[in-house]
């Protein structure tokens, strides 16, 4: 099996010459982002448990695996996400409230209380909408690298998928069709164990899943994706490969989902508390911390800000949230084309003209 | 959750629509060891919605067992293992999820049977939750029955009673025929609609339809979670003086047209109430049946109440779906229109 | 075959519908550098009909070009084609083999509006040959509109003449949504259908019907390859003394309801001719639009001549689909029930 | 690139110790078999030109390459096959009657008349119905190998696609099921250079069909796909592999497609004259006609008597067939499910009762 690259040792220093060099403001900026990205899952996630958002779904763990991918990206680049990479949004400099009134599905929301809490969607950080069906952004990134070359442009696109994405069909073409037309994109397989309830192991025989890019003719690279700068020198080798026109790449970052698959879901029921154990203690906060401090980065004033000012802002955007009233009950019907049909005027008017209160029932969210 | 391990016992039990169908799938396994049950995390886990559980616990993990994150694996791989002459039942997580599995569905299993001329055959069950009603918004909530129903060589399935849906089931997993097993999942655990199921061996034969509620001026029908909301306008309708009678199909295909003609030959209007968006939905499939065959019994309008020509939404799912209000309403239209 | 390579030209030319559809994509190709047209063997070959010839050698390899064979891959990257700001034309070589890309059509492209509350769009078209005629047998024959038109977010278009054919192939790439742009193979190069078709720039709006025939006894509602066959049981009915009128939708969504409700409100019965298996078709949805909007104008029942509910056969072919015996015999009913 | 194991050399003599040794009735059967294929295949051709079939699509080329594998298989192992496999029709004694009426769709096709020419169904031999959606036999091989290994049972299937069929859903799937359950079935990939118009380097970026294997876990082979002993023996150490319980195998065989995709195709359109005639000289027959002449198994007679033969039956069951009905426009309604249906019946009877002539309109299949 191929060795995952690493980068930051035990004591805190970088491998030797694997250094990326990242400027202290950089180094700075990752660190905020990801302390920021976990207190962020840490408050939905409460949240949700207090009934006041549907849903949640947390990143912790992962947090140098989808941060170090992103951040080797200019902001021309553009991302098609899965629904575990909410600090990109972060890192590319939403505004928090759109983050969260997503949660709420509130009038506020980009999305107008479409989708499911984290199926974010936001076109000025070039930021492609989520979906939940499993895989479908991955050809999609393709055809956008596609068309990017098509049009000369030296746009760069990245995509993620979890490990049990890679058993989609889009994984297949996705790759395939990047392979033969040498398209500019990089395919980020988030590799955290499971899926659900699905350990990796029977997700696919392979022996990794960076395997999976020799099928289709493009180099595969494993990294240790607990480490933020491993990840980041990885994709940054394959985002400037798709740029000089080398064509795509397949990154496996070995991680770990520490939290359930959702807030409906119980890992304890399914997990083995001792693996738990061992990759928590692989954090990619601390890891990052350590290099940090080594680097004299890290104080815990840093760290002191960087969550107070996380919670405040967060908390701030909350306030606001729940504040906002739902969409209005016509936006219901808009955005199903560009403009109404007959048919949906009908229908809007058919149920603004209904009296009566709507009914309240609901079952639970499983998932 | 306590499951039936053989056909002989007796008696009622008091259970949820999900219990009911978990209980089918202990039922069937234990008589019939080709029946198999497998999907994403249907082993360990019991399922999503713990549909499941127990059965690979009781029957081990080479008849209950999970998959990796392909649906068109999971479906491919149950053709392949129903023409070698085993019963699988395939779970796909929610029905949204169906669709890269579509192929394997509607050019395969669908057409095995009538292709080799009868020399191969494809008895296998998909089942797959359906239906709003969680808060699960786009994804998590879609009905798109009718892209099976207009599908020949499948048989379409949704049961709304727990009686209904252990019955339905083991008549499915019998069945000689692929079977697209729907359930309603917002009724999964619905108290309201918890009820009676007969332990052990206990079939409702596919292709009859259920008079839910008898009436004369007015048909309703309507199919899984709906029938609850079919109920509630009906007794509503009731309090104004009108007397309502609801089909609820329980097999879309096929469909029992014998029963809903009959029942609108008597009323004289009809309202048909389903979940999908209404261009295209089964609710225009059952009209045009009643437009063509007994159109000199209608008094009104053939009314439907359906979900709106969008998306599914999440904020305003309760909107979205159809409640007894727009079933009341549409009642009237057919009296006033 | 001769391209019109600037809207600038104007004039006629007659054309089959196959050539319309080619001038169609170099017209659009010439005016508008986001078009791309690709699928498998549309490029060097021309595609296994010949709609695409010339395109390549026209526009090089980079806006018309083959794929992997895959038609996931097909539509995936379509779509992200569309979202970033192209304007593709994804073929599919026949509408039979669409299903590996139905998850990206329904789950993705038909959503992805509505999904990002407007922020990001698809607009795409899907070309695919449909329906039966050519002797294609089970996989090569299939009508499966219905499927797409209970898919809120796309819209629907099938042609039935030369001219239609490009100004509605034009339209469709114009329009900011997707489109399942669905082309009736029978009559591709039929000598009957081929006509006159503006040169250059002509557009024919999505949304609106035509009335192909005008007539006062009955309404024949009826697309694609079926017009023909409408029209000619018209003249079989005309012989009786029946005054028929035709209505070919064009656009399947959004449906052009007040033309087909005028009609039928005018003349009284209602025949809906569809390739498709009868049950869940596209024939119903109107049906059911009639019973709902217009029954008190009905003299008979609304009928529909349609595929039977098997799947498509080979040698039978010509029993299976609907033609002018059938289309009188159900007229001949609507007066006589 | 992996180079594909070839055991016949040029001058007839099989490559040093990697002679099957097949018996001389075995190597006769091969033979006569691969010459029948040839034939029939020219027959039915011109039958489609002579308009007395609607359609057809020949193997020419690929004799070694679908017979060599099938023939590693024992009779009561299952064939999940595409559409250019004839000749294995023949290798498990089909009965050509039922063979060439399925060309006709008449009364005596197994399958009803209900499929185009060459979608063979024979349940008699292990031969599962052949459908035209590339890729769909991949997972359904994969899941008839699961549920035999579920019993215990040791039947292996076989299942066959095409190069372009190696980008479909269902290779991807398929192939990672198998690996993922150990599963006891060999893929065959045909690679005969072209998907139709599209050339094998436009299907993929992958070095080898071979090396898509990897992805999933499994050992992948390739093999000159026109030395029948080569893939006799690659697939015959596959075969056992999968009925010892060691798993999958995916094979590659690399051939050549030496006629147009179909009847409906005409492939000097868009292929190469000289790449044409290079693999015209690699002929499986030939080859495997010089290595029985130097076993002293060939002879004129023995060609001769083949191809007559081949002829003569072949004829003869065209002869037949040609004489028989058309199936019963009641049968047109049957086997949609086991029983009828309220619905059928009545679209049935509806149907027998009309009047007057059916019409006869058909457009021209182009494919
Ligand atoms: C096509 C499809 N099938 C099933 C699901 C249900 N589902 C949601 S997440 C998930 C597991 C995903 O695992 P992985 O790809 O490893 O991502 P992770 O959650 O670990 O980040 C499943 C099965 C889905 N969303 N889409
Ligand atoms: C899903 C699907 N898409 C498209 C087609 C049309 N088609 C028929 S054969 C073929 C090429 C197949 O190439 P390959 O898999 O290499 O097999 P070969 O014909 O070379 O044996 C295509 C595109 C089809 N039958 N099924
Ligand atoms: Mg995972
Ligand atoms: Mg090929």
């Amino acid at each position: 099996m191929t060795k995952a690259l690493t980068i930051i040792e035990n004591d805190g220093k970088a491998a030797k010459g694997k250094d990326p060099n990242l400027s202290a403001e950089q180094l700075e900026k990752l660190y905020r982002t990801m302390v920021t990205t976990r207190v962020m899952d840490e408050r939905a996630l409460a949240l949700q448990r207090q009934g006041r958002i549907g849903f949640y779904l947390m990143s912790t763990g992962q947090e140098a695996s989808h941060l170090g991918s992103a951040f080797a990206l200019q902001d021309s680049d553009w991302l098609f996400p899965a629904y575990r990479q909410p600090g990109i949004l972060l890192l590319r400099g939403a505004d928090l409230d759109d983050v969260v009134n997503e949660w709420f599905g509130n009038a506020g929301d980009l999305c107008k209380g479409r989708q499911m809490p984290v199926h974010y969607s936001m076109r000025s950080i070039n930021f492609f909408s989520i979906s939940s069906p499993i895989g479908t952004q991955i050809s999609q990134a393709t055809g956008a690298a596609m068309a990017a070359k098509i049009r000369k442009e030296d746009t760069v696109f990245m995509t993620f998928m979890g490990d049990g994405g890679t058993s989609s069909n889009d994984f297949h073409c996705g790759l395939n069709f990047a392979g033969v037309y040498k398209s500019p994109v990089v395919f980020v397989c988030e590799n955290n164990q499971w899926a659900i309830s699905v350990p990796v192991e029977q997700q696919t025989a392979s022996e990794t899943i960076a395997a999976k890019a020799q099928a289709y003719g493009m180099p595969g690279v494993r990294v240790d994706g607990n480490d933020i700068l491993a990840v980041y020198r990885v994709c940054r080798e394959a985002v400037e490969r798709a740029r000089q026109g080398e064509g795509p790449t397949l990154v496996e970052t070995v991680t770990y989902r520490i939290g359930s698959h959702s807030s409906s879901d119980d890992a304890s029921r399914y997990r083995d508390q001792a693996e738990w154990e061992r990759w928590k203690e692989r954090d990619p906060i601390q890891r990052f911390q350590r290099y940090l401090k080594h680097k004299k980065i890290w104080s815990e004033e840093l760290e002191k800000d960087a969550t107070e000012s996380a919670k405040e802002s967060i908390n701030a955007a909350i306030k606001r949230a729940e504040e906002r009233a739902e969409p209005s009950i016509d936006s219901m019907f808009d955005d199903v084309y560009m403009n109404t049909t007959p048919q949906l005027d009908e229908q809007r008017e058919s149920l603004a003209s209904l009296e009566g209160p709507a009914e309240e029932e609901q079952g639970a969210f499983p998932l | 959750m306590t499951a039936t391990d053989t056909g002989k016992e007796s008696g009622m039990k008091t259970m949820t629509l999900l219990e009911a169908l978990n209980d089918a799938m202990h039922t069937e396994m234990a008589n019939d060891d080709r029946v198999v049950v497998f999907g994403e995390d249907v082993g360990l886990k019991g399922g999503v919605f713990g549909t499941t559980q127990g059965l690979q616990e009781k029957f081990g993990t080479e008849r209950c067992f999970d998959t990796p994150l392909s649906e068109c694996g999971i479906i491919g791989t149950a053709v392949g293992m129903a023409v070698y002459g085993m019963r699988p039942i395939a779970e796909i997580q929610f029905l949204d999820f169906i669709y890269p599995a579509f192929d394997q569905i509607v050019s395969e299993a669908a057409k095995i049977r009538y292709r080799s001329g009868g020399e191969y055959t494809c008895p296998l069950v998909i089942r797959a939750p359906s239906g709003g009603g969680i808060r699960g918004g786009h994804y998590h909530s879609q009905s798109s029955e009718a892209y099976f129903c207009h599908t020949p060589g499948l048989k379409v399935v949704m049961p709304s009673t727990p009686s209904d849906a252990k019955g339905l089931l083991i008549a499915s997993i019998r069945d000689e025929d692929p079977v697209m097993f729907l359930e309603p999942k917002k009724i999964y655990r619905d108290l309201k609609v918890k009820g009676e199921v007969p332990a052990g061996e206990h079939i409702v034969p596919l292709g009859k339809g259920r008079v839910v509620r008898e009436g004369t001026d007015c048909t309703l029908v309507a199919w899984g979670a709906m029938v609850q909301v079919a109920e509630k306008a009906a007794e509503q309708a009731a309090e104004r003086g009108r007397s309502i009678e609801i089909i609820d199909p329980r097999t879309l295909v096929p469909l029992d047209e014998p029963m809903i003609l009959e029942s609108v030959k008597k009323t004289g209007r009809a309202v048909i109430v389903c979940e999908a968006p209404r261009t295209g939905s089964y609710a225009g499939e059952i009209a045009a049946i009643i437009a063509e065959k007994a159109i000199e019994y209608l008094e009104g309008p053939v009314a439907r109440v359906t979900g709106f020509d969008t998306p599914f939404p999440y904020t305003l799912e309760n909107l979205y779906m159809p409640d007894a209000r727009r079933v009341l309403r549409a009642i009237e239209h057919t009296f006033n229109w």
